[in-house]
């Protein structure tokens, strides 16, 4: 087919693949991918299944097989589910590259991103030292997602290291943030007492409203992602610490990843951790200053 | 005489309702057997406990001496009972042959259908009782009367030992009937013992050997056509002598001014040129075979299956064609013909169901349940609807009182122009007299009445004038003193006119 | 008039009555203390995040009624989140003005069920699922995926006439609720609704506009569904095109818990709140029982079921 | 016999050409090259995720021509993907013998709905509904929300006589289709399923065993999505709970598009399996469209919503 034809100087055509379109973050990957893409001169096409549903992830990403694009960079719902899709892609001859949430076994080329279960150790330790080690602790999850759950085993693991802490419940969201909202109300009526939320996804900071029940003199509050409201949380001191991704990288590097590999140019290492920004209100208006450079393409 | 099918002290009620009360009585091995009442009477009740679909609190049935016990309608059909039900029953997603074997399907080996069979068995089934319809017509295509005749055809085409037939010829002509009664007494002569119920006295006393009267539930008498008079059958029924028939009016309102005009109505395919004028005061019939286009013209005139052409006026105003809701405005009421498909709501409650069109007709905003209750009280008393509340549905009701109720929706909302269908389907003697009582004093009162029946004495009886149609034509106009039996049916049947 | 008990919702009262009694009694605090199910702040708790599903079931009841059925009350509550918070976060709009706004978007996706549903003839179960997909899409296609943020342009711990606005939701819910209630029983309208659900053919030859009374409906339940995202943007602060993404089958669930039959002509506006209100206290219970995080799914489709055998007892019973 | 333009399926496959010669003239590449739509790999491609949505929507159809509704076959689905991984790889069974434990979650599955709507009369609806949680609840219990992965205990690039299991989807599905089209049409039994959708009461009157039809349809239905879950588990390797999370109204959708009505009594089984592959070709071709991103959702409702419409001026068209 045409889609090799190597003689005339055709345009690269890469794609972005998120888990979901529907979870906010992802879009500054895409920002970042498009901007990076046009830096590169490379076409940046930004796909993916409506919902986080493994299925449809799979679905799009065999179509982006049949249509030979020249490179994937996938933020993987499920890595078992696509490992050998992505294989079959690699074998092809279309390089694959992870971003956000890795497929280890799969022959992809590399990953960027950081690690779920470190990053989910780093909300076990923040909880840890805002308790003084002991305390309890309550766990806002969605059950089903794997990245979700790599963080919460992550936290698990590492509360482990303070025996005067203990895990009352692991909260189901089903992905819906009205839901967190009153599950966090629920469970502040449930344990008034409670020391510390840490919710692994970023459902929490979407409003301000959510927290409404939580009393910050009696409990701590730990969540993923700093979007939105997460700042203004930070401040008012509802929230007390938050993690963020490197959300415009996810796009930015995975796409210049695939254009070296294209061009012949092996990335370094297998993975190349991001790094995740441990977000205070100490240290916010640093990282909102950065964050804003990011956002307007610096 | 051999008690094939025997009653035994049979009772069953419904809420404080005795629907049954002790019945006894027996029906010989091979008799054609009526079974007559008012309306509630409780009929439908014995026959559906026959049929296995009502199960009696006290009693039993016997057959040939041996208790019978039918516990669901599958049962009564293996132990050779088939039965026609005064309500539709059918299947309008299956063709007329799917209908007629709808679980007794011919098949080939493992279960396959054998269709061939089946069409070739309709076919001849349809001719023999003269139905002119294709095996392979959608049944939801069908008008009522057609439907209803396919139905008793579904019975015929079996053979059982007992044939139940409830009210089977409500909405169709003599003509249909007798060929209907020539098949019944076929299967009579090859031994099938049958039972059969119908409010036409003269039908019953046609076709059947006995009759069994039935009053509020109890048995009231079983006599032998021979020995009998249809005025003797009437009064066990009704337990005292009816009321005189009425004699129409006449043709004395040719000065009256037109209320209903309707000129060169034409549907491709169903009826054409239909042209009409019913004066005020007058009640025209208009009176055809089975299928000849009535039906159609009457809901083409109130616009609920619309026409191609022609035009309607009520009082000298144009009625739009093609809503139901703009003829209810120029004061158009149509009583339709199938109570259960047009006429009533289940889900509503009688009085709501009467209700309705006059709260619509005058626009009421808000429900006035205490004006309500007594319009509603007032027609349960005009038309002796037997119920034990208007606030219960009328799923509870037996079938002539619920056409009751459909005839009451429409006669509160007192039309300039009433349309009637089939108004007295199902209802009792007694009743149908009330019914024409009460549509001769709203048309005396300025009402203009247009009116379908294939019940020929009715029509003979209410009609001012008669206008015969024949397959989608109308063939001429009867009134007054030429307006007699054969001049009707040989109009709407006769070959020389064409 | 009837006797209270032999009301039709009478027997969704009963339940959940029972249901609340079961959860008291199951979540008793073992050392004393807090009732930690039993206390104003939570039944406020329940009204709050009840009236969400409990306001767009108002008019599921009466498309059900009306022997229709709406799948797309979910996407509309989360476009009308969106139109909302377009509208006063990027537009600068005041807050009654988005408000209004996002009611307006009830109204046009309704019109528009209404339309293929009366107009075209599309059976109501694809022409709304269809609807659903266009206005989640729309949504989508606003925001491209984020969000707007109403809550950091909103006071903190917001009171209305002294109320909380966390009270908005639960009384517009009651408030709806008899106003609909009223409406379905004593207007012609009302009765002109279940007419057309119990009978369509029957309600045409009674004079009664069948198109225009579905086409209403369809509007009201689309105009409810957008209080009910009116009352989430502002309440929860956020407008987001995938809020109530599913909702669509709990509304529908408390409509029929609360006695409205998919086969239409019966159905009680009352009963779709009381629904509501069940699904409501299990969603609040269920997560204070310790460990019950992996058998809620299950937890919650027994009870659907025991409750509508329950209900349907119960309602055998009075009848009879 | 009639002709085939008169059979119902007609104007299915008529709408499913149009829309494939629609994407394969939108998405003709422009310098010449290889069609990224119009060929063999991405047919297959098609066919392969349709299958999950067509299988399950064979049972469908015939839930809603006998007049039902099923909201199971997504949780069924979910369930028995999980079943069948546990009994692979944690109990070790074989292969085959797994596969029949999860075929043996959908018979129970549709067993429990028939129990609900025959034995104890709960409407169907809400029946399913509660039976969708149950199911799911269970899969999540006995995962506790990891999953099993069988892909790493099965061969890479397997081919089973010769042939890339990729096919078993399909192939199986149009087996089931062709097998259950010549069961409905050609038996009795068929004919009691349209009978029974046509008029319950009717086909009681008959002595048709309603009752035990009904049955029979939700085990087949509960069978067929439990077939479509094994394909899952074992096609993509995974036994997961919350797969097929939401397809219930997707295979609903693609039986209503196909022909089945919700009022009962009508439908096609091979018309389900071509509404299944209209929107697999939406699923396929759609982000084949460069930007259209966020354009997906509201394409799909418009499709949707044509394609009824269309469809239903074909078979008007067809009938006059
Ligand atoms: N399902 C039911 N629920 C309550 N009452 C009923 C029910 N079925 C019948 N009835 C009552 O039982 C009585 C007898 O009804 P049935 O149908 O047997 O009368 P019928 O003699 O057939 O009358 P018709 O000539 O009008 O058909 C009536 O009063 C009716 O209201
Ligand atoms: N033989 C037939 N086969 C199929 N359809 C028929 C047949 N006869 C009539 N119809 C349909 O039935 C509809 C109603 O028929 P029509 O108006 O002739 O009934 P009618 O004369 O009142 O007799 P009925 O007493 O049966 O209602 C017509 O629109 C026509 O489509
Ligand atoms: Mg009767
Ligand atoms: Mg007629």
């Amino acid at each position: 087919g045409g889609g090799t034809d190597t003689a005339a100087p055709k345009k690269l055509r890469f794609a972005l693949i998120p888990k979901s379109l529907d979870i906010p973050v992802f879009n500054y990957a895409n920002a970042g991918a498009q901007r990076t893409g046009k830096e590169l001169g490379v076409e940046v096409v930004y796909r993916g299944p409506d919902t986080a549903d493994p299925l449809k992830q799979k679905e799009v990403l065999e179509s982006f097989i049949t249509q030979k694009v020249d490179g994937i960079a996938i933020s993987v719902t499920n890595a078992e589910f696509l490992k050998s899709t992505i294989d079959r892609a690699v074998d092809a001859g279309i390089p694959v590259v992870t971003w956000d949430s890795d497929a280890p076994t799969s022959k992809r080329i590399a990953f960027y991103g950081v690690d779920d279960f470190r990053a989910g150790q780093i909300m076990g330790d923040e909880a840890g030292k805002l308790l003084n080690g002991k305390g309890t602790v309550a766990f806002i999850t969605s059950l089903g997602a794997n990245n979700l759950q790599n963080r919460l085993d992550g936290a698990k693991d590492s509360l482990k290291k303070f025996p005067g802490i203990s895990v009352v419940e692991t909260y189901d969201i089903k992905e819906d943030s009205v839901r967190c909202a009153e599950l966090i109300a629920t469970g502040t009526q449930r344990y008034p007492n409670l020391g510390a939320w840490i919710s692994v996804g970023g459902w929490p900071v979407f409003t301000q409203r959510a927290l409404d029940p939580v009393k910050p003199e009696k409990t701590k509050f730990i969540s993923f992602d700093t979007v939105e409201a997460g700042p203004a949380l930070l401040r008012s001191g509802k929230v007390q610490v938050l993690l963020g991704q490197k959300y415009f990288g996810w796009g930015s590097e995975s796409i210049k990843l695939l254009n070296d590999i294209v061009h012949g140019k092996m990335p370094s290492a297998k993975i190349i951790d991001s790094g995740v920004d441990i977000v205070t209100p100490a240290n916010l208006d640093e990282y909102l200053a950065l964050f804003k450079k990011m956002e307007s393409g610096g | 005489m051999a008690s094939e099918l025997a009653f035994r002290d049979v009772s069953r009620s419904f809420g404080a309702v005795k629907a049954l009360d002790g019945v006894t009585f027996s029906v010989a091995e091979g008799e054609i057997h009526a079974l007559i009442g008012e309306n509630g009477a409780g009929k439908s009740t014995l026959l559906k406990i026959l049929a296995g679909i009502v199960q009696p609190e006290r009693g039993q049935l016997f057959w040939r001496g041996e208790p019978l016990v039918c516990s669901s309608p599958r049962q009564a059909l293996e132990r050779g009972i088939g039965m026609v039900y005064q309500e539709m029953l059918a299947f309008p997603n299956l063709t007329v042959a799917g209908n007629i074997f709808a679980g007794r399907e011919i098949t080939k080996t493992g279960g396959r259908l054998d269709e061939r069979a089946m069409h070739a068995r309709t076919k001849a089934l349809l001719d023999e009782l003269h139905i002119p319809v294709s095996p392979d017509t959608p049944m939801e295509q069908l008008p009522a009367a057609l439907s209803q005749l396919v139905q008793v055809a579904r019975a015929l085409a079996f053979d059982c030992k007992v044939l139940v037939l409830d009210e089977p010829t409500t909405s169709l002509t003599d003509v249909e009937v007798d060929h209907l009664f020539r098949e019944v007494r076929a299967l009579k002569a090859r031994g099938m013992t049958v039972l059969f119920v119908s409010h036409r006295i003269p039908e019953v006393f046609r076709l059947c050997d006995r009759i069994t009267v039935m009053r509020d539930g109890k048995y009231a008498g079983t006599f032998d056509r021979e020995t009998t008079t249809p005025d003797t059958v009437v009064r066990a029924m009704v337990g005292r002598t009816p009321p005189p028939r009425l004699t129409p009016a006449g043709s004395a309102h040719v000065q009256a001014p037109v209320r209903l005009e309707v000129r060169g109505l034409g549907k491709r395919g169903r009826f054409s040129d239909v042209s009409l004028a019913v004066r005020k005061g007058e009640v025209v019939a208009l009176f055809g075979l089975v299928g000849s286009g009535r039906s159609d013209v009457l809901e083409a005139i109130f616009g609920t299956r619309p026409a191609d052409t022609g035009t309607v006026e009520v009082d000298g105003a144009a009625v739009r064609l093609n809503s139901a809701r703009a003829a209810a405005q120029a004061g158009l009421s149509l009583v339709p013909e199938d109570r259960q498909r047009q006429g009533l709501c289940f889900a509503l409650s009688q009085r709501d169901n009467i209700a309705i069109p006059r709260a619509e007709k005058i626009g009421a905003a808000r429900v006035n349940r205490l004006e309500e209750t007594s319009v509603c009280d007032a027609q349960r008393q005009g038309l002796n609807i037997k119920t034990p509340s208007l606030d219960s549905t009328p799923d509870t009701l037996s079938g002539g009182n619920q056409q009751k109720v459909v005839a009451a929706k429409w006669l509160a909302t007192s039309p300039k122009v009433l349309l009637l269908d089939e108004p007295t389907k199902g209802v009792d003697v007694g009743a149908k007299f009330e019914i024409h009582g009460i549509i001769r004093r709203e048309v005396d009162a300025g009402m203009a009445c247009l009116m379908v029946s294939s019940d020929l004495p009715e029509v003979l009886a209410l009609a001012d004038r008669i206008l015969v149609m024949r397959e989608g034509r109308l063939q001429g106009e009867l009134a007054g003193a030429t307006a007699t039996d054969d001049a009707v049916m040989r109009l709407a049947t006769h070959e020389a006119t064409a | 008039m009837k006797p209270i008990w032999r009301a039709r919702e009478f027997s969704t009262i009963l339940i959940l009555a029972l249901e609340v009694l079961f959860f008291t009694w199951y979540l008793w605090p073992a050392g004393g203390g807090a009732h930690p199910f039993l206390n104003l702040d939570n039944f406020l708790l329940v009204l709050k995040y009840s009236s969400i599903y409990g306001i767009a079931a108002v008019g599921a009841a009466i498309v059900i009624i009306a022997g229709l059925i709406d799948l797309a009350p979910g996407a509309i509550i989360g476009l009308t989140s969106v139109v909302t918070g377009y509208f006063f976060v990027e537009a600068g709009w005041s807050l009654p003005a988005a408000m209004i706004a996002g009611l307006l978007v009830g109204v046009l996706a309704g019109g528009v069920s209404a339309f293929l549903v009366v107009k075209i003839g599309l059976p109501p179960f694809i022409a709304t699922l269809g609807v659903m997909g266009i206005w989640r899409g729309v949504g989508f296609i606003v925001t491209e995926a984020r969000f707007y943020d109403l809550s950091s342009k909103l006071p903190q711990d917001w009171h209305v006439a002294g109320v909380s606005v966390d009270w908005a939701g639960p009384i517009i819910m009651v408030a709806l609720a008899l106003g609909f209630h009223w409406l379905m029983r004593t207007f012609q309208w009302g009765r002109a609704v279940f007419a057309v659900g119990g009978n369509e053919t029957a309600a045409l030859f009674s004079g009664i506009r069948v198109g225009r009374v579905k086409t209403l409906v369809y509007i009201i339940a689309g105009l409810l569904a957008s209080v009910s995202g009116v009352v989430l943007a502002v309440v929860q602060g956020q407008g987001k095109a995938d809020l109530a993404t599913g909702y669509e089958l709990d509304i529908i669930a408390s409509a029929v818990v609360g006695g409205a039959s998919l086969t239409g002509g019966r159905g009680s506006v009352l009963g779709a709140v009381l629904g509501a209100l069940i699904f409501g206290v299990l969603r609040n219970a269920l997560p204070q029982i310790p460990g019950a995080t992996f058998y809620d799914r299950m937890i919650v489709g027994v009870v659907v079921i025991v409750i509508v055998v329950m209900d349907q007892m119960l309602v055998k019973r009075s009848r009879a």
